[in-house]
């Protein structure tokens, strides 16, 4: 059945080209698109998989079903008004688009965010790396068939939603922060409401655990499944959760701090194997140090300004940065160039999902139509910036 | 279920409520299966020495298949709403709220929409074949029925080969998935019907292995006979074979494609499954066959294993209980009413609730009426006997749901292991044991 | 803020390689840029990989059209083991292949057929090179700057979606 | 950090006899009823998270980006606004067109302001920008409109705020 199927992880080329020694003419084989519309491709993803029985044989990606050119209209935008279109890559995790954005910027015309402007970012980052794993796990339980954890991590995610419209007038597309700080200041409560938050998370996350991680169901259908080691994942560029579940305990919080994560006690959760249940396990041990950190920052909120003065009309210096920030779902990277004007001449975003979504071809080959599910919820995209 | 039940009930009242004189009068002129009837319904302790079924007769059994088809359709409905409403409250949601009190005509709602729905047939399906799936599964579920024994008297026929053609028609469903899932002419019904085949074929295999286990005990493959044996052993059959039960209990859930063996019909990966082409009315015969196939399964289980009809330990007479345990039904009409009438007082004042509020009131006093009516003694003892099984099947049903809220999925290829490399050595062995013992028991 | 000139014991063994084809080297903003001549950015590359920079961050160009070689290809890497970035930056002329980056990092296929897709810029060696995002049939390379942001393939809207205008 | 894999970690080392008993334990679906026995608890009324949106309407923040309004003077009852057009040019999507005059005294007049909200995305930015806190975006959320005319406020709406038909049943 499966034996045909070459274990190379990183092949590239078109689907069409037979692997050394596939036979071309098997009738057995079938192709079935799975996507754009499909409950479990997370958008409008479209996988072209072919298959022998139920068994994938290859499969290839097929995207671009949500591309609105972003990089685009981000060279036709002026610095401060391209800030809410980031927010509309990763719609799941606004908050981390904007704080990419806005740092790299900031890098671009050499100012450095407040203090107290640092420590807010941090907490509704952190905050929002718990909604955005929130709602990965949900989906992703969702995929395997579970259907209760998405409501329960609904429940969730809607208090930290609840927090961010507090805060900023805006739930999910929040355009938070702005270039060189903040907009707002703290609301009256924001400390109290995080650390009820912080106090009453874990118990939540145990209930998923509780549900999922020594259920034996859960671990039949994750431990093994879609497997990446971390030469794979080096190679192919893949970053986020999924490098940490192949045993690579790389963060760019921890790398190459930025926004004072120096600052902040946490720890890199790592895998073993590289499977879909170590990066189950890695996120959910990801909710629970983000939650460390906010309550560490929420201990330490220092006074000042929470906006650097920056001109009104802005003109970046010419000249060109690349800055990066550990997004949920890896290295999100903005590249910017500035010939002077008051628009980005050029404006690259790297996308961790797109970068991640390689991978995907290597590891449903040989899996089964159920898996190839399972594994595209473990790497954990979102299409809006996959496409972008 | 309960509904199922309690409308099978009104039906019955119509003949308790001029007992005596006229019953007898009745018994006179009516021909003798009917009578047997009768007398079976105005006293039980005459029919149940009188011989089970009403076998032959066509008239009554024309009623009875009518009053289960009924039965089984309001069952449907109430475990529609039932299941939406447990599996809501267990992902802390409400479920259906705004077509009547508490959502309660919710199923009728989308039973009528499903039927005003375009009748929609891909463009290259078999047409005949596509037309027939439905009717299969529903068929095949909605037969098997009429071997089930709900009391002593109340079957459609007791076959002397019961089981078998229980057992045997019910299979016949995977017929009709694999139907539709050909019929369709497209991807993702042709797998759902490759692995509903696979899959019931295996865990058919479980099935006739743990029911094999029970007959041992009872020597008879009729159903009413199978309850009869639990009734002489004093002792419901599960307490003598428990690995059977547990095996038949898992494979059940398989058989009927529910969590976490839903992957004939798995959303998250074959879309829809076997039905994803099919919409509107066929859609909804699916949906009545899978959930009338529930019932089924969970009516087997009852028969073979949980005392069919008898209530809750058969094996103690002491003095009241009996008595008492004739309370039960009413207690529990009384006790829905209950709670429909609170939840009818708290809500709140404000005119646009007053649609509901009044809708669950009367609610509320229909269950109250039904079960004021199960408390008066003719009632009581004549309707117990149904009450239990319902109430056994519900649980049953229950479970369903539970499983449903809180299970992943399996995978084909592990579903398969555990029906090949789990389930049926260990039935193979436990089969083998009781044997071995019943021999050797004197 | 002027960049200002890079020179270490790394600068200095590529230059020793590469001689004058690594073109400039400079810091701006504490980050590192390698300025280095079409001609041999595939050895260069080739050099980095060597050098532990095991991570192809990303490849992206820049598209300058009153220049006479008008396209800036950026390769972004990073190296695990030393946790240190470097950019290198070439021009590239209209029409010019570029060598692939894929036998070193399999990583920069989808990477590459974007540049191809938004630029045209092709790359010699890649094993898939077609459009990514765009249709396969689409004409034009939107992130070019003679692209205006309204523009679209209309031809092609109105065949495959059977409306007047796409915007 | 290392996860905590008990078993998969404990299976090289661990004795024969442990091996046994956690093929035993296996066997009991203890893993399977700790679920049921979470989601059973869950069924509590009291944990409930629904809103049930027509009756129960949500309190949005204070801060909340939802439907914009003019603002006028609380005496006067004239336009706050200035007409000079900043909103307009902060505005990404370009979807503010503000139309004004030179009165007599060669000051600026409002004449008309049209808002396409059907393109908005409630950044903020227009009412981060008014110098005199004449547009804002209020915590009014309900948008809708039965055609896409209907999404492009002119001044009257903007001013009186819509007037949304309420659902109450």
């Amino acid at each position: 059945m499966s034996h045909r199927t070459t274990p190379d992880p990183l092949r590239g080329g078109p689907m069409t080209a037979p692997a050394p020694g596939e036979s071309h003419l098997d009738s057995s084989e079938m192709i079935l698109n799975m996507g754009p519309q499909h409950p479990s491709t997370h958008g409008v993803l479209r996988v072209v998989l072919k298959l022998d029985g139920e068994r994938v044989v290859d499969a290839e990606c097929v995207i671009g079903y949500l591309h609105r050119g972003v990089e685009k209209i981000g060279e036709h935008r002026t610095y401060m008004q391209f800030n809410p279109y980031v927010d509309r890559m990763d719609y799941v995790s606004a908050v981390s688009n904007g704080l990419g954005y806005c740092e790299a910027v900031e890098k671009l015309q050499g100012v450095v965010a407040p203090p107290r402007a640092q420590v807010v970012r941090v907490m509704l980052a952190e905050l929002n790396r718990i909604s955005s794993h929130i709602v990965w796990l949900g989906t992703h339980a969702l995929d395997i068939g579970a259907m209760t954890p998405v409501f329960y991590s609904f429940r969730e995610r809607e208090e930290i939603l609840k927090i961010f419209e507090k805060y900023c007038g805006a739930r999910l597309t929040t355009h938070a922060f702005r270039i060189g700080g903040l907009q707002w200041d703290l609301y009256d409560g924001f400390e109290s409401d995080l650390r009820r938050f912080c106090q009453t998370f874990p118990a939540r996350v145990d209930e998923y655990e509780t549900l999922l991680t020594e259920n034996r169901i859960w671990r039949e259908r994750t431990v093994g499944v879609g497997r990446l080691d971390a030469t794979t994942c080096k190679a192919l560029g893949v970053t986020g959760p999924v490098l940490r579940a192949a045993g690579v305990a790389w963060d760019l919080r921890k790398a190459q701090p930025y926004s004072g994560y120096e600052k902040y006690a946490f720890e890199i959760p790592v895998g073993e194997n590289g499977d879909t249940y170590d990066r189950y396990r890695v996120r959910l041990q990801e909710m629970r140090q983000s939650c460390r950190i906010i309550a560490q920052a929420v201990d330490g909120i220092p006074d000042g300004p929470i906006l650097a003065r920056i001109p009104k009309v802005f003109k970046p210096p010419v000249g060109e940065v690349y800055h990066s920030i550990e997004a949920p779902k890896g290295e999100l990277g903005f590249y910017i160039v500035s010939d002077g004007s008051l628009q980005p001449y050029r404006l690259r975003v790297r996308p961790p999902s797109f970068v991640n979504l390689q991978a995907l071809r290597g590891m449903v080959r040989g899996a089964l139509v159920a898996d190839v599910v399972a594994i595209i919820g473990s790497i954990d995209i979102v299409l809006g910036e996959v496409d972008r | 279920m309960s509904m199922a039940g309690g409308w099978w009930l009104v039906r019955n009242a119509e003949c308790c409520r001029r007992p005596g004189v006229l019953a007898a009068g009745l018994t006179a002129a009516l021909p003798a299966p009917a009578a047997n009837l009768l007398a079976a319904v105005t006293s039980p302790q005459a029919a149940a020495t009188s011989p089970p079924g009403n076998t032959g007769h066509f008239l009554l059994a024309t009623v009875y298949i009518l009053l289960i088809f009924a039965g089984i359709s309001v069952g449907v409905i109430v475990m529609n709403w039932v299941e939406r409403k447990v599996l809501a409250h267990m992902q802390v949601r409400l479920g259906p709220m705004r077509v009547g009190p508490h959502g309660l005509l919710q199923p009728i709602a989308d039973a009528l929409k499903l039927l005003l729905k375009e009748d929609l047939v891909p463009q290259g399906a078999d047409h005949l074949v596509f037309w027939l799936a439905p009717v299969v599964v529903v068929v095949a579920a909605f037969s098997a029925f009429t071997a089930i024994p709900f009391g002593p008297t109340a079957a459609v026929s007791d076959l002397n080969i019961g089981v078998l053609f229980v057992l045997a028609v019910a299979s016949l469903g995977v017929l009709g998935i694999i139907f539709a899932g050909w019929s369709s002419n497209s991807h993702y019904p042709l797998l759902g019907a490759l692995r509903a085949g696979a899959q019931m074929v295996s865990y058919e295999i479980t099935i006739g292995l743990a029911v094999v286990a029970v007959l041992l005990h009872t020597g008879t493959l009729s159903m009413q006979g199978i309850v009869r044996a639990q009734i002489d052993h004093q002792q419901w059959l599960l307490f003598r074979e428990p690995v059977a039960f547990g095996l038949f209990a898992v494979a059940m859930v398989a058989e009927t494609n529910r969590s976490p063996f839903d992957l004939p019909e798995a959303e998250s990966e074959l879309v829809a499954g076997y039905h994803a082409e099919y919409s509107g009315f066929r859609w909804s015969l699916f949906m009545l066959g899978e959930y009338a196939g529930m019932m089924l399964v969970s009516a087997v289980a009852v028969t073979l294993w949980l005392g069919g009809w008898t209530r809750p330990f058969p094996n103690v007479h002491a003095a009241g209980l009996d008595a008492l345990f004739s309370f039960v039904p009413a207690a529990c009409f009384l006790l829905l009413a209950g709670m429909a009438l609170r939840a009818a007082w708290k809500m709140p004042g404000h005119r646009r609730w007053r649609v509901q509020r009044d809708g669950l009131a009367v609610f509320g006093s229909l269950l109250l009426g039904l079960g004021l009516l199960l408390a008066v003694p003719p009632m009581r003892t004549a309707c117990q006997n149904v009450f239990w099984f319902v109430l056994k099947v519900a649980v049953f049903q229950y479970l369903f749901i539970w499983y449903r809220a809180t299970f992943p999925r399996y995978r084909y290829d592990q579903l398969l292991r555990i029906g090949w490399r789990i389930l049926i050595p260990t039935a193979l062995a436990n089969l083998v044991l009781s044997a071995t013992l019943t021999a050797l028991r004197p | 803020m002027a960049s200002a000139p890079w020179e270490d014991a790394f600068t200095a063994a590529l230059r020793d390689q590469f001689g004058s084809h690594i073109l400039n080297s400079e810091l701006y903003r504490e980050q590192k840029l390698l300025h280095v001549d079409r001609l041999s950015v595939g050895d260069v590359l080739r050099a980095l990989h060597r050098a532990g920079f095991d991570y192809l961050v990303d490849v992206t160009a820049v598209h300058w059209p009153k220049r006479e070689r008008p396209f800036d290809l950026i390769w972004i890497l990073y190296s695990y083991a030393d946790n240190r970035r470097v950019r290198v930056r070439a021009e590239y002329p209209e029409g010019d292949e570029v060598a692939s980056a894929t036998p070193f990092w399999p990583g920069a296929n989808w990477l590459e057929r974007e540049v191809f897709d938004m630029f045209g810029i092709r790359f010699s060696g890649h094993p898939d090179l077609r459009r990514i995002l765009l249709p396969e049939d689409w004409t034009g390379h939107p992130l070019r700057k003679d692209y205006p942001i309204l523009q679209q393939d209309q031809a092609w809207v109105q065949l495959h979606l059977g409306i007047e205008r796409g915007q | 950090m290392t996860l905590r894999v008990p078993e998969r970690q404990a299976r090289g080392t661990i004795r024969p006899w442990a091996a046994l008993r956690e093929r035993l334990l296996r066997l009991l679906p203890l893993d399977l009823l700790r679920g049921m026995a979470l989601t059973f608890r869950r069924q509590a009324p009291s944990a409930v998270y629904t809103e049930q949106y027509p009756q129960q309407r949500p309190v949005v923040a204070d801060r909340f980006r939802g439907a914009p309004r003019l603002n006028n003077d609380f005496e006067t009852g004239e336009t706050l606004c200035i007409a000079c057009n900043l909103c307009a040019l902060a505005c990404p999507e370009a979807l503010i067109v503000v139309g004004a005059e030179r009165n007599a005294q060669n000051r600026k007049e409002l004449t008309f302001f049209t808002y396409d909200l059907s393109r908005c995305m409630f950044c903020g930015l227009c009412e981060d920008v008014c110098p005199t806190d004449a547009l804002e975006l209020t915590q009014d959320f309900e948008l809708a409109s039965y055609s896409r005319e209907g999404a492009i406020w002119d001044r009257p709406m903007l001013e009186n705020g819509p007037t949304p038909k309420r659902y109450e049943k």
